[in-house]
Parts: structure tokens; C-alpha cells; sequence
């Protein structure tokens, strides 16, 4: 059924829909909306049959979900940015525990200094730990990604980050087609854990493990990451077939059949991205831009991304992020995939900190990009007077 | 597509009536999208909110530059928020003040709706965004009242629903009247 | 489905890591010999038969006092209880009162009936015991035990030696020891009355051993001038003639006078008074610190009103009156001196209670039979006389004249005599270390103070009914600390950091030495040290 | 025998450690070290706890000494539901568990966190404060061994005044850990106005057994910190373990008490006190008070706290200050 409603309202209903036992919610901006929607669902009775605590740090709101999902129920909770640093530790342990918590990503800058908005630092920060990572373009996928992931995690035995913008998409007002419950209770049937906290089966949970064995145990974990790409694929193309949505999966292609250069992103940018693509592709009246959205970047589907961009000839990756010292982090793992392709990457870092990114200025560095790490809409005249200083003062 | 821009101060409402403008859009059945100058303002600062509507999918997500029409709930913020920067030819300017206010505005089509003072005498409370949308639906005819209407009670409920219904509608009328 | 490998484990999978094997120690139970055992002479386990009677098993507890003495309701009355000078409570809160609980499940015992029952084993061999004190009968007793056909001569009238004779009925009821020679009795042991024996190797040749329990009846002498009409007496008369002629007692007047300080003195005096003297006196040549007479003995006789008067002998006695002899005496050297001062005091009656000796004319010029220059009969290790095939024990031989003592000869006696008669060597069993109060962890006791009872009664000759209850006698009983003894309080079992102590259904307990780690926690936590820890 | 012992053949003062068939929910061939009192205190809390709740339990712990020598790949000595996820979490991981258990209509699953002091009363006291601000129906028991043990006895702040640790270490100018410092742990969880907070120690199992035992089945949280010595941080030989628990009870170094609803309700009197010098002597933290150039005025500065406690917490010792 179709609703004009707000992306964290809109995630708030999908998360109902998939019967979380277990929610746990720490307010930090721009995620605050979505854990609150949630628990009005529960107070008003709506959501049946879950716990919703409210917890005293974002430690404690991960920690809780991983207590909650090893006692064998299915658990949710949110968080952004600084939100996500400060959970970082359990965030490993819950992936090194096997524990398929579904946690939504209100994307957002990391200080300092200290900024509210959106950009994907935070995201890149837990690219090792072990959590499957999606990104939803638009409130729709957002809320159809959500449905998926407790399908995905509790398959895999993996937990799953979704990763919305924060702002850009979470306080966006949009239509968001959502599914009926019985519909979603077809989908996704209940959670049955592999191993859970049972006084008839006791078992321990954690055990400290020596370099005897460690080494395996994380190659095992490697190679899960590895399937996880075709259990995604496949729980896509299922979710699509039932809903006839085309949303999730590993990645959709726009307009790349003929397309000379391809724009690689993640995330909310990519709608401007399309337009911006579609306008340059309508003034030069052929179809020489071509767009990927990468959905799951965690696994990073390499040989996909390879398949999708080997008849390109360039390849501008747009991302939020940026590895200081290094440039792009995205465009990196691109550049790893076409590995051996003559295909020409630019790495365009965009949106920092909330940074505004309009149709124009993609429009611009797509037709001439000069050089292969731009820095959208940087104030040169800042940098040069602020440079210029630090040089004075150290007298060189 | 048509793009509407709203200033305001917070507490006013502003990202309210976005909000309220895109359910009124989306019950037409047409494709609408609203969200607000994102920040964590407090009561009294400058805000924006801002809404697109068309008839297919909106994709882009930069703030609205070229407004088709602009909403000023508080004429005190024009100065500062520079309102009118990226006004199209022709486009709308609808200013929550009881008496007309001086612009510089070549070629737009400005209204002026004392929708605090209806708001206080229908709703009792400061409040002009479901005012301005009454008034805005009457100067511009991109959304029907009927929707305006509908979206109010989509965000609102009992008294003050109605009230705002009741103000949205005098505002409406008063507009279509001074047309 | 299939579980994380390596970070889930399944349950209780440690228990294939033997731990025994960082031990450098390893804790041992083991059993160590309680003071009170160690210091009775009879030898009783009383630590045993106190932890019988803490479960309310009186029955057992007496079949466990009766394996050494057969005499718990004497003993109960009459031993002087060296094991409660010894019990470790009595560094902690007052010492066990094993004496009284003694007595208190002899006379149960009694009461009830309970009996040795007839002894099954039966052997061709013949022993025969001359003198029925507690020796004699003892000995009599363990040699039916054995299977022995037991012939029992006293020389007396009745049966008992010193326990009758020796001891006042107030202190010693002779339905009470009746009842217990009769038990003997009814084992099978042949007792005759009245039966001196003149030839002892005449009776060599009708039996395979025979056992002097002579026991020391006749009074020593003192040389001190009497007037003519004086009125003396030995103890040991006095108690026969009581004894002899109950109907007839004899009367030592008002004012009585008692020459000695041991046991037999103060029986003397406090049988004085029950004959009816108003005043007695007992003199003795040392200081009150130096009478040989066991103290509870003396503060009862002070209690009844006897006086004693210290630092005097005796120079002479008359009509009425006796002449006493003031005396200095150096407590280091020992010296005791005449001062040269006298005093005199009246007196109706003198009774002379200045020690015994023993009647040796049964072993007299018979050849390899010693009598010492103290007139007792020499005797081996194994209680055999220098005539083979003849033992002695009891007060006839050197060492301390108790009757609970002489219990004690008379069990070794039977022992020896045994062995002698299998011609096999007897080997007294080795004896653990003793459990002190050092090895205790007293933590573990619950304060709760001895319960004292005065044996104190009336003036006449019949004894003062001090038994416990059966609520008592558990509640006593339970004091005892075990020293040295397992008790299991589980303590061990329960402290194990490693659950390397297995308790077993029916309560023991094992050490499993796969886990034990050898921190020595149970070892300490022993209440009663009856864990050690061994390198 | 009239004793105060575990158990005794006349059943006297019955205790579920001293039962043949106690469920050993730690069982053997963990690796903690000789005369472990953290190890021997888990296993009377745990089985306490596992008889009281018939069996239904699951715990929850904190990285740490337990930890590390209960589980390590491939040998668990649990015998009951178990995890651990790190250090500082464990009760906000033990709030889950509960939450879990209550949304599936099993509340006679007793859920039970437990950590040592470092993981409770330093790097858990964030998410300890949660549970009991939420008063989520959790048992939290703090092995109190008074230092960082598993990381080789460096300071906590459950750490005594004036103890010598790694990162305490006496010397010209100072003498252990800063009597300034250090924090009440019980106190903050009565202050949160829990439904129960108790002390115990390896040196009562029995009044360990009980608290436990009564703990387990009250709804909301708990708190209990049990008195824990180790041989290794405090320098005492192995079989000392549970004297020394006695002797800090008897000189009033640790007080045990109940609380309910944030209000004193019961104390341990000590029958006689003893000075504090008896406690401190027998271990090798507390050396430096005693060696030539100790101060002596810092013995006073502990009979002090000792004295404290007595009166603060009503133990009725005889304060021989």
C-alpha cells in the first residue's frame, strides 16, 4: 500500500513489519526519528510482542541486541556516526559471534568537528567488521532493504547494517510503497536460531580461542562474506518476484549498455545522479553516461561490479567518504575489481559533512574531470588563504 | 515538476507545512517530495523546508534553487534568509503579512495573506503553515483545498485538525476573493 | 544445524583437561589418634563411641566402649577421665564431659539389659585368673572374648577387689557393679568366692596360663607410738568390714582423723562422715598441691566439710587425741623436715590411709618369680612373670594403682596371654601421630559450653543420680571435635575450588586426584585435621 | 557435631555445595590457578543460583579471569547457558538475554550476568547503571578480587586503599593505592533504589548460598559482589584462600550486608573483632605496611576504614580505634 510518509517513518513500518522481539534504542541525530517511530508502534500496539528498551549508550543498545539475538529472538536497533564508533567494539562481536541483528545506518559525518549531516564515514569505518553493508538510493529501498536484511542475516547467520542518508533520506517526506504483514510473514518466516542460550541445551557462547585455531575461524568468516553475495542476489530477485519491486539485490545498472563512462555511487546521491546523467545524455542527444548503483557494499561484489563495467572506458566513482592521506575508499575497491581492465577511474570525493551536491556540479566534473581525486565544490579560496598561513607560520 | 521553497522560523511550522504540501500532492495521485534544510535549528532561527511535485519520479535531491513558488511564513527572515534568491519568471511569492510588503520583484506574482492573525483567530495559536496552505492552493492551483484538507488531517487530529481545516478554508476563500 | 566453530562450545567439554597434573602437593585423609584416645588408659576409643552416641546409637556406642573396658558404668564414676584433661575442647571452650556420658550410657546399658552374649569362639586351652578386681575380671573377660575357658579364685567374700572394696558405695553403687561383674559373669567365666590359692604351681600344671590380678589389699605400716585403746584403723579393713557386714557398721566416733593424701584418704574421710563423725580431719605431710589424691576427689571432700590439715605427720596416737608433728617442706628440693613444733588434736578415731601393698605370699620362694624391694612382682613387657606361663598386672605390679589402669593391664594382660598361648608374639598396634589442638581449624566449631554437673549428694551411702538425658548425652556428645577424624562436614567437598573431591551417595569421600590441583584449601579447611597434605 | 561446615551427616545448616548431587554448573578441569577464590565463589553463586531457579538459568560474562579460565576453545567447564561477549558490556548483553526470554513468556529463565570488579566496577559501570536505572530482571554478581587479575594485577578501582598493585607499586613517596581513591560499588547500586544489593564472600558460603538463592528469584535487578581473594594479586599461599576471606570479615575490611529497595536490611555481625594488622600481615600486597621503612600511622588509615564499616553498616564489632 502506498504512503507519503517520511524515510525514517517509513524504515520505522518495514522493521514492524518484520516482528522484531527485541528493539533497543539510543537517540543520536539524524537516526533519532526512525527508533522513535518504532517505539510508538510498539506503545500503541501496533508492533505485538516485542521488547523496546530504552537504553543509556549505543554500547549498550548493540550489546543488548546481541544478548536478545543469542537467547534466540530476532533484535533491531539504529545509530549514526559517533553512535557507531562508540559501539564498535561489540559491533565485531556480534558479527565474530554469528549473531543476525539487523541494524539501520543513519549515515553521517564523524568529528571532529563536530557535524550533524550526512556523509559516509561512518559506514566506512565498520568495513571490517564482519556486518553485511547495504545502501538504500531512495526511502522505497530503505524500507524494502530492512525486509530483506533479517532474511539475508538470519540465512547467513550475519548481521546487517542498512545504510540510509541521513536527512537526505531519513527526514525526506516520500511515497513508500509498503507491503501488507501477511505478506511480509510469507517472506520472511520466523527466526529459528542455529544456537541459542537454552537451559535444555546448554551450551557456551564466546569462547576465548587460541592461535590454534583462530586463523580458521576467520577464514570461515571470509568465506561467508563470500556467499553472502549469492544469498543476496537471490533473497533481491525472491523479494522482487513477491513485491515487483526491483529493490536490494547487489547492484542495478542505468543506462550503461553503450555508456563511455560509467558513475559508480552508493546511497541517496545516486537519484541526482540519474538526472544528472539523463540530462547530459539528452543535451548530447546519445547515451554516452551510464550509472551503477551499488547496493551491497558489504560483501563488495567484485565480479559483478567487473561485469557490469568492462565495456566502460571511465569510471567516476562518487563517493561520501574519504580516506585521508589516500583519496577515495570506494573507488579503491572499484579500482581492485576491474583489476587488469584499461578503464580509466576518477574518484570524486562529494557531499562531506552534508555538503551540497547539485545536478550542476556533477554535471561538470562528469563531462571534463580534471584530474582522477576531485573534491566536489571544495572553496579553493579557503584552502589557499588557510594553507597559505600554516606555510607562513612554519616559516617555509 | 513544480518546486516550492518555505521560510520560516522555527516552531512556525515550516517543515510542517513541506510536509503537508507533499501528502496533499501525493493524494493527487501525483509524486511528491518534501524535506527540510537540514540542521538541528531551535526555536526562533531562520528555517527552510522545501517540496517538488510531478507527475513522475522525483530523483534529485538538491535543495531547490529555482523555486517555482515561495512560502514566506515570516517576512522578518526575507532580509536575512535572502527569501526570493532563484525565483523563476512569473513565480509565486506568498507572504504571511496582513498588509502588502514591498519587494523588488520584476515579474512575480506576489501575494499577501495575514495568516498569523487567522491562525490565532481560527486556531487560537500562531501557527500560519495550514493558513498558508488554504491561501497557496487558491493563488496557485497546483493542489485542490480538498487535498490540502486531507493532508492537515492526515498530520493532525480532533480540535485542532479542525480548526486548522477551518482556517485553511477561510484563508482559501479569502484568497480566491482578493483574486 | 550446524553451530560456529570454535567460539560455540557444548557443555562441561573441560572435563577431558586433567589439571591433576600441575599438583606439586597432594592432600591425603588420614587418620590421626584424638588426645582423649591417646591418654586412656584402658585404651577406650572414646572419640568413636562419641560420635555413635551423637547419633543417638547408644547401643553402639556401648558395644564400642565394651571392646575395651567392660566396665563403662564404673568407669563412668570412679576413672579419674585423664582424656578430659587431654580433649582439645578444652582449649577452646570446656572439654568434652566424657566421664559423665560414659556412665550415663553404662548405666543405660544396665537398665536395658544389654549383655556380651555367650562368646562362640572356643579353644581347649585354660586360663586361670587369681583376684577379682577390675584387672582380674578384665582380663577374664577379653580371654573369653578369645575363647579361653576362664577360671576366676577370689580370695574375698565378694567379687569386685578394689572396686568393691576400695571404693565407697556413694561413689560406686553396688548394684552397679554387681550388674557389670555378673555380665562377665555370663560370659562364661567361671568366678569362685572365698578362694585363696596356696600352690601356685600345682595350678600350672592344671591350666596353660594363669593371670596374678592379686591386686594390693593389705595397708601399708607407719611406725607411730599408740596408746593402748587407741582407736585406729587401716582403710582397707575399714572398707572390708563396711562391706562384709553392712548391717553391722562400725563407729569411729565423732572427731576422726585421716593419715595420707591419695584417693583412698578422702574416700576414707567422706566414709567417716557417713559413719556418722561430725569432725574429720586428714593430715597429710606436704603441701595440699602434693596430695596424690586426684582434685575433684579433694574439692569434694572440702565440700563436705572435711578439713585437711597439711604439713603434719602423725607422732602419736591416743585416747581422744593425736599428737601431730608441724613439718617444713622445700617445694624445689622435695625435703621434707620436721619443724620440731607439735600440736595436738582430738580425735575418737584415727584412720590410716598411708598406701597399700601386696600380698605376695602366693609367689613367695616360687623360683623365677621377682619381687621387687617395693614389693610389687616384676613383670615383662608382655605382663609375664620370670615363671613362664605366669602373668601379673594390676596394682601387683609397678605402675600407677588406678582402676582404670588396671582395666588397661588386664586387656594387655589378656592380649599377652593370648598370643603366648598361640604361641605367637604380641605386637601392641602402632599408633597414628596425634591429632593436637595446632592441627585443628576451630573456625568450624560452634561455641557452646561443657555441661557441668555436680556428683555432690547427701551425707549417706547412696550415690547422687547425675545421668544425662538422652537429649543431654546427644548434645554433649556432639562437642566432641573429632580431632583427627573425619566427621564429614563436607567442608573439603564443598571448598574445592576444582570439584576434586567426589562425595559419594552414601556421604564419603574421595579425592580425585585427574582435577586435584594440590592447593591444600581442603587441608586447611579441615576442621578437625583429618587431611594432609603430602610432597 | 555441632558445626558451622558446608554440611555435616546430621544435616545440620544443609547447603547446596555440600550435597552429593550439586549441579558443578563450573565444573572441572577449568584452568584458573591453585586456590582459586573467584573460581570456588563462582561455582557456590552459579549452583546456588541453579538449584534455586531448578535448573533455568543463563549467564552472561564479562572478559576476564572467569572467563578466560572457564572457556577457552575446545574446553568449556559451563554446565548452564553461557556467553561472553566482551569486557564492559556484560550487563547491558545480560538485559538482552532477559528481554529475550521475557518476550517469549519465559521468565522462569533466570538470567544472571557476572564480571569481575575491573569489567563491573570500572569498564561495566556504564551499562551496569543502565540495568539498574531499567531495573531489568537481571542477578549481576561481581567477582570482587580487588584488581585487574587477568591482565596482571593492575589497580581497579575495587582496589583497597594502600594495596600494592602493578600499577600501584609502593615506593619512597608513595604507599599502594591512593587512599583518596577508589569507589562503593554496592552503595551506587543501592542508590539506584534496586530491589536487592548484597556483599557476600568465599569466607560464608553459606550466607553466599542464601543471598544468591534469594536474589534469583526476586524480579527486577540485582546485585551482589562477593569477596574473592587471590592467591596470585594478593601474595598468599594457595591454601590461605578462604582464611583470608575469614580474616577480612572478622576485622571488618569487608562488610556483608543485604539491601532492598536501596535501604540497609541485614549485616553480619562480627563477633569479635579482629585489628585489621591480622588481615593485612599474611599478604604480600600489604607488605610494605610492615617492612622497616613502612609509615606506621597507614595501618590506622585501614583499622579506620574497618571501623567505618562496622559502624556504617552495623556489623556491632567492637571498634578498637
Amino acid at each position: 500500500m502506498l504512503y507519503q510518509l517520511e524515510g525514517s517513518q517509513a524504515v520505522a513500518r518495514a522493521i514492524a513489519l518484520c516482528r522484531p522481539e527485541v528493539v533497543c534504542a539510543y537517540p543520536i541525530t539524524p537516526q533519532t526519528h526512525i527508533v522513535e517511530g518504532v517505539g510508538e508502534l510498539v506503545r500503541s500496539g501496533q508492533l505485538k510482542n516485542c521488547q523496546y528498551l530504552n537504553v543509556e549508550s549505543e554500547m549498550a543498545a548493540i550489546s543488548v541486541a546481541i544478548g536478545s539475538e543469542a537467547a534466540g529472538v530476532r533484535s533491531y536497533t539504529a545509530t549514526s556516526s559517533q553512535g557507531l564508533l562508540y559501539m564498535m567494539e561489540a559491533v565485531y562481536n556480534a558479527s565474530g559471534l554469528e549473531l543476525p541483528i539487523v541494524m539501520t545506518l543513519g549515515n553521517r559525518a564523524i568529528g571532529s568537528p563536530l557535524n550533524i549531516w550526512n556523509d559516509h564515514a561512518d559506514a566506512m569505518s565498520a568495513r571490517d567488521a564482519g556486518w553485511l553493508m547495504l545502501f538504500a538510493e531512495n526511502n522505497q529501498e530503505a524500507a524494502d532493504l530492512h525486509i530483506q536484511a533479517f532474511k539475508i542475516a538470519e540465512t547467513l547467520r550475519l548481521p546487517v547494517m542498512v545504510c540510509m542518508d541521513g536527512f537526505i533520506l531519513t527526514h525526506a517526506y516520500e511515497k513508500v510503497d509498503l507491503p501488507d504483514q501477511n505478506e511480509v510473514d510469507e517472506f520472511l518466516p520466523p527466526y529459528k536460531p542455529a544456537f541459542s542460550l537454552d537451559p535444555k541445551h546448554p551450551c557456551a557462547i564466546g569462547a576465548m580461542v587460541s592461535p590454534g585455531d583462530f586463523m580458521e575461524v576467520r577464514y570461515m568468516a571470509h568465506r561467508r562474506q563470500l556467499e553472502a553475495c549469492s544469498v543476496i542476489e537471490k533473497i533481491g530477485t525472491e523479494f522482487n518476484a513477491k513485491f515487483k519491486r526491483n529493490m536490494g539485490g547487489l547492484l542495478r545498472t542505468y543506462q550503461i549498455e553503450n555508456a563511455e563512462t560509467v558513475v559508480v555511487a552508493m546511497g541517496s546521491v545516486l537519484g541526482t545522479i540519474k538526472d544528472t546523467v539523463d540530462e547530459l545524455n539528452h543535451m548530447s542527444g546519445d547515451d554516452k553516461f551510464g550509472v551503477l548503483s551499488l547496493v551491497s557494499y558489504r560483501p563488495f561484489p567484485d565480479k559483478v561490479i567487473c561485469e557490469a563495467l568492462k565495456n566502460a572506458k571511465r569510471v567516476i566513482v562518487v563517493e561520501k567518504a574519504l580516506a585521508l592521506g589516500r583519496g577515495g575508499i570506494l573507488a579503491h575497491e572499484v579500482e581492485l575489481a576491474l583489476k587488469g581492465l584499461d578503464i580509466e577511474i576518477i574518484t570524486v570525493v562529494a557531499g562531506l559533512g552534508g555538503r551540497v551536491i547539485t545536478k550542476a556540479m556533477l554535471a561538470e566534473v562528469f563531462k571534463q574531470p580534471k584530474g582522477n581525486l576531485i573534491f566536489l565544490g571544495l572553496n579553493e579560496d579557503v584552502i589557499r588563504r588557510e594553507y597559505k598561513t600554516v606555510l607562513d607560520e612554519r616559516g617555509a | 515538476m513544480f518546486q516550492i521553497r518555505i521560510h520560516g522560523r522555527g516552531g512556525q511550522g515550516v517543515v510542517t507545512a513541506a510536509e503537508m504540501l507533499s501528502i496533499a500532492a501525493f493524494l493527487e495521485g501525483k509524486d511528491a517530495q518534501a524535506f527540510p534544510s537540514f540542521g538541528s535549528e531551535r526555536m526562533g532561527a531562520p528555517v527552510v523546508a522545501f517540496c517538488r511535485i510531478s507527475e513522475k519520479e522525483i530523483r534529485s535531491r538538491e535543495p531547490i534553487l529555482n523555486p517555482d513558488a515561495i512560502i514566506v511564513q515570516d517576512k522578518t527572515v526575507i532580509e536575512p534568509a535572502r527569501a526570493f534568491d532563484g525565483i523563476v519568471d512569473n513565480g509565486f511569492v506568498l507572504i504571511n503579512s496582513p498588509v502588502d510588503v514591498e519587494t523588488d520583484l520584476k515579474n512575480a506574482r506576489v501575494k499577501c495573506i495575514g495568516a498569523t492573525e487567522i491562525a490565532l483567530e481560527q486556531v487560537g495559536r500562531p501557527i500560519p503553515n495550514a493558513v498558508l496552505l488554504g491561501s497557496f492552493a487558491a493563488l496557485t492551483g497546483i493542489i485542490k483545498i480538498d487535498s490540502v484538507i486531507k493532508a492537515i488531517n492526515t498530520k493532525f487530529s480532533g480540535k485542532i485538525a479542525e480548526k486548522n481545516v477551518k482556517a485553511a478554508q477561510v484563508a482559501y476563500e479569502k484568497t480566491l476573493g482578493e483574486r | 544445524m550446524s553451530k560456529p566453530f570454535a567460539s560455540v562450545v557444548e557443555a562441561r567439554t573441560s572435563l577431558a583437561n586433567k589439571t591433576g597434573s600441575w599438583r606439586t602437593v597432594r592432600p591425603e585423609y588420614v587418620h590421626r589418634l584424638p588426645p582423649c584416645n591417646v591418654t586412656c588408659p584402658a585404651g577406650e576409643n572414646i572419640q568413636q563411641w562419641l560420635s555413635l552416641a551423637q547419633e543417638g546409637k547408644f547401643f553402639e556406642a556401648w558395644q564400642e566402649m565394651v571392646k575395651n573396658n567392660p566396665f563403662p558404668a564404673t568407669m563412668g564414676r570412679v576413672c579419674y577421665h585423664t582424656c578430659e584433661k587431654a580433649c582439645n575442647r578444652g582449649q577452646y571452650d570446656g572439654s568434652v564431659n566424657i566421664n559423665l556420658i560414659e556412665r550415663s550410657i553404662g548405666d543405660m546399658a544396665i537398665a536395658k539389659g544389654w549383655g556380651f552374649g555367650k562368646s562362640d569362639s572356643h579353644n581347649d586351652k585354660k586360663v586361670l585368673i587369681v583376684g577379682s578386681g577390675p584387672s582380674g575380671l578384665t582380663a577374664a573377660y577379653f580371654l573369653r572374648q578369645f575363647g579361653y575357658s576362664v577360671d576366676l579364685f577370689e580370695s574375698h567374700k565378694y567379687l569386685g577387689g578394689m572396686m568393691r572394696y576400695g571404693v565407697p558405695k556413694y561413689r560406686l553403687p553396688r548394684k552397679v557393679l554387681d550388674a557389670e561383674i555378673k555380665r562377665i559373669q555370663n560370659c562364661g567365666v567361671n568366678m569362685v568366692c572365698n578362694k585363696k590359692v596356696n600352690n601356685l604351681k600345682d595350678e600350672l600344671s592344671n591350666y596353660d596360663a594363669i593371670y596374678l590380678a592379686i591386686g594390693a589389699s593389705i595397708s601399708s605400716s607407719v611406725d607411730l607410738d599408740v596408746e593402748s585403746g587407741a582407736n585406729i584403723w587401716s582403710a582397707v579393713d575399714l572398707f572390708q568390714r563396711i562391706e562384709d557386714n553392712p548391717d553391722n557398721l562400725p563407729n569411729l566416733g565423732k572427731t576422726v582423723v585421716v593419715y595420707g593424701g591419695g584417693n583412698t584418704a578422702i574416700d576414707a574421710a567422706r566414709t567417716a562422715l557417713r559413719l556418722g563423725a561430725k569432725e574429720v580431719r586428714i593430715v597429710y605431710r606436704r603441701t595440699i598441691n602434693n596430695m596424690p589424691a586426684h582434685e575433684t576427689e579433694i574439692q569434694d571432700a572440702l565440700a563436705e566439710g572435711i578439713e585437711i590439715l597439711c604439713l603434719r605427720t602423725i607422732a602419736s596416737v591416743g585416747q581422744n587425741k593425736v599428737i601431730l608433728n608441724k613439718m617444713n617442706y622445700d617445694e624445689e628440693s622435695g625435703i621434707l623436715s620436721k619443724s620440731g613444733e607439735t600440736e595436738m588434736i582430738v580425735a575418737d578415731s584415727v584412720v590410716l590411709a598411708v598406701g597399700q601393698s601386696v600380698e605376695d605370699s602366693i609367689v613367695r620362694g616360687i623360683e623365677g618369680i621377682v619381687v621387687t624391694e617395693k614389693g610389687v612382682i616384676e613383670v615383662d613387657q608382655c605382663m609375664m612373670t620370670g615363671l613362664k606361663g605366669v602373668f601379673a598386672g594390676g596394682d601387683a605390679i609397678p605402675g600407677k594403682r588406678t582402676v582404670t589402669n588396671a582395666i588397661g593391664y588386664g586387656k594387655k594382660a589378656a592380649k599377652c596371654i593370648d598370643a603366648f598361648l598361640q604361641g605367637r608374639e604380641y605386637i601392641p598396634n602402632s599408633k597414628n601421630e596425634v591429632a593436637n589442638f595446632k592441627k585443628l581449624n576451630t573456625e568450624y566449631y560452634q561455641k557452646d559450653v561443657r555441661k557441668e554437673v555436680s556428683r555432690l549428694g547427701n551425707l549417706d551411702f547412696n550415690e547422687k543420680d547425675v545421668s544425662y538425658s538422652d537429649k543431654e548425652l546427644i548434645h554433649e556428645s556432639m562437642r566432641c571435635f573429632s580431632c583427627g577424624n573425619c566427621f564429614h562436614c563436607d567442608n573439603c567437598y564443598s571448598y574445592c575450588p576444582d570439584n576434586a573431591i567426589i562425595k559419594h551417595e552414601d556421604g564419603t569421600l574421595e579425592i580425585n586426584y585427574d582435577y586435584c590441583k594440590g592447593c591444600g584449601i581442603c587441608a586447611s579447611e579441615c576442621p578437625c585435621g583429618a587431611i594432609k597434605m603430602i610432597s | 557435631m555441632s558445626s558451622l561446615t558446608m554440611g555435616n551427616r546430621f544435616g545440620q545448616h544443609v547447603s547446596v555445595q555440600s550435597s552429593s548431587n550439586r549441579p558443578n554448573t563450573l565444573t572441572s578441569g577449568h584452568r584458573a590457578c591453585q586456590g582459586c577464590g573467584e573460581g570456588l565463589a563462582a561455582r557456590c553463586a552459579i549452583d546456588a543460583a541453579y538449584t534455586a531457579a531448578k535448573g533455568k538459568i543463563a549467564v552472561v560474562n564479562a572478559t576476564g579471569c572467569l572467563e578466560v579460565v572457564s572457556c577457552a576453545f575446545p574446553d568449556n567447564s559451563w554446565n548452564v547457558p553461557w556467553i561472553h561477549s566482551l569486557f564492559g558490556n556484560t550487563a547491558a548483553v545480560a538485559s538482552g538475554v532477559a528481554a529475550a526470554f521475557k518476550n517469549k513468556g519465559q521468565t522462569d529463565v533466570r538470567v544472571i550476568a557476572q564480571g569481575g570488579d575491573g569489567g563491573t566496577t570500572d569498564i561495566g559501570m556504564g551499562c551496569l547503571s543502565g540495568m539498574f536505572d531499567r531495573n531489568d530482571d537481571v542477578l549481576y554478581i561481581c567477582y570482587d578480587n580487588q584488581a585487574y587479575m587477568n591482565t596482571g594485577v593492575q589497580r581497579s578501582s575495587a582496589t583497597p586503599a594502600l594495596a600494592r598493585t602493578a600499577t600501584t607499586m609502593p615506593n619512597s613517596q608513595y604507599s599502594g593505592s591512593d587512599p583518596e581513591t577508589g569507589k562503593n560499588v554496592p552503595d551506587i547500586a543501592m542508590a539506584h533504589g534496586i530491589p536487592y544489593v548484597a556483599v557476600a564472600s568465599v569466607g560464608n558460603l553459606h550466607d553466599l548460598e542464601r543471598k544468591v538463592a534469594k536474589a534469583i528469584n526476586i524480579r527486577g535487578a540485582k546485585y551482589i559482589q562477593i569477596h574473592c581473594p587471590c592467591p596470585l594479586g594478593w601474595g598468599f599461599p594457595t591454601a590461605e584462600t578462604i582464611r583470608i576471606a575469614r580474616l577480612a570479615l572478622k576485622s571488618g575490611m569487608y562488610p556483608l550486608f543485604e539491601a532492598e529497595n536501596g535501604v540497609l536490611v541485614g549485616s553480619t555481625p562480627i563477633e569479635d573483632q579482629i585489628p585489621v594488622e591480622e588481615y593485612l600481615r599474611i599478604q604480600k600486597r600489604f607488605a610494605h605496611l610492615f617492612g622497616k621503612n613502612a609509615v606506621p600511622e597507614n595501618v590506622g588509615i585501614l583499622q579506620k576504614i574497618a571501623n567505618k564499616n562496622i559502624e556504617k553498616y552495623r556489623l556491632g564489632g567492637i571498634s578498637n580505634e
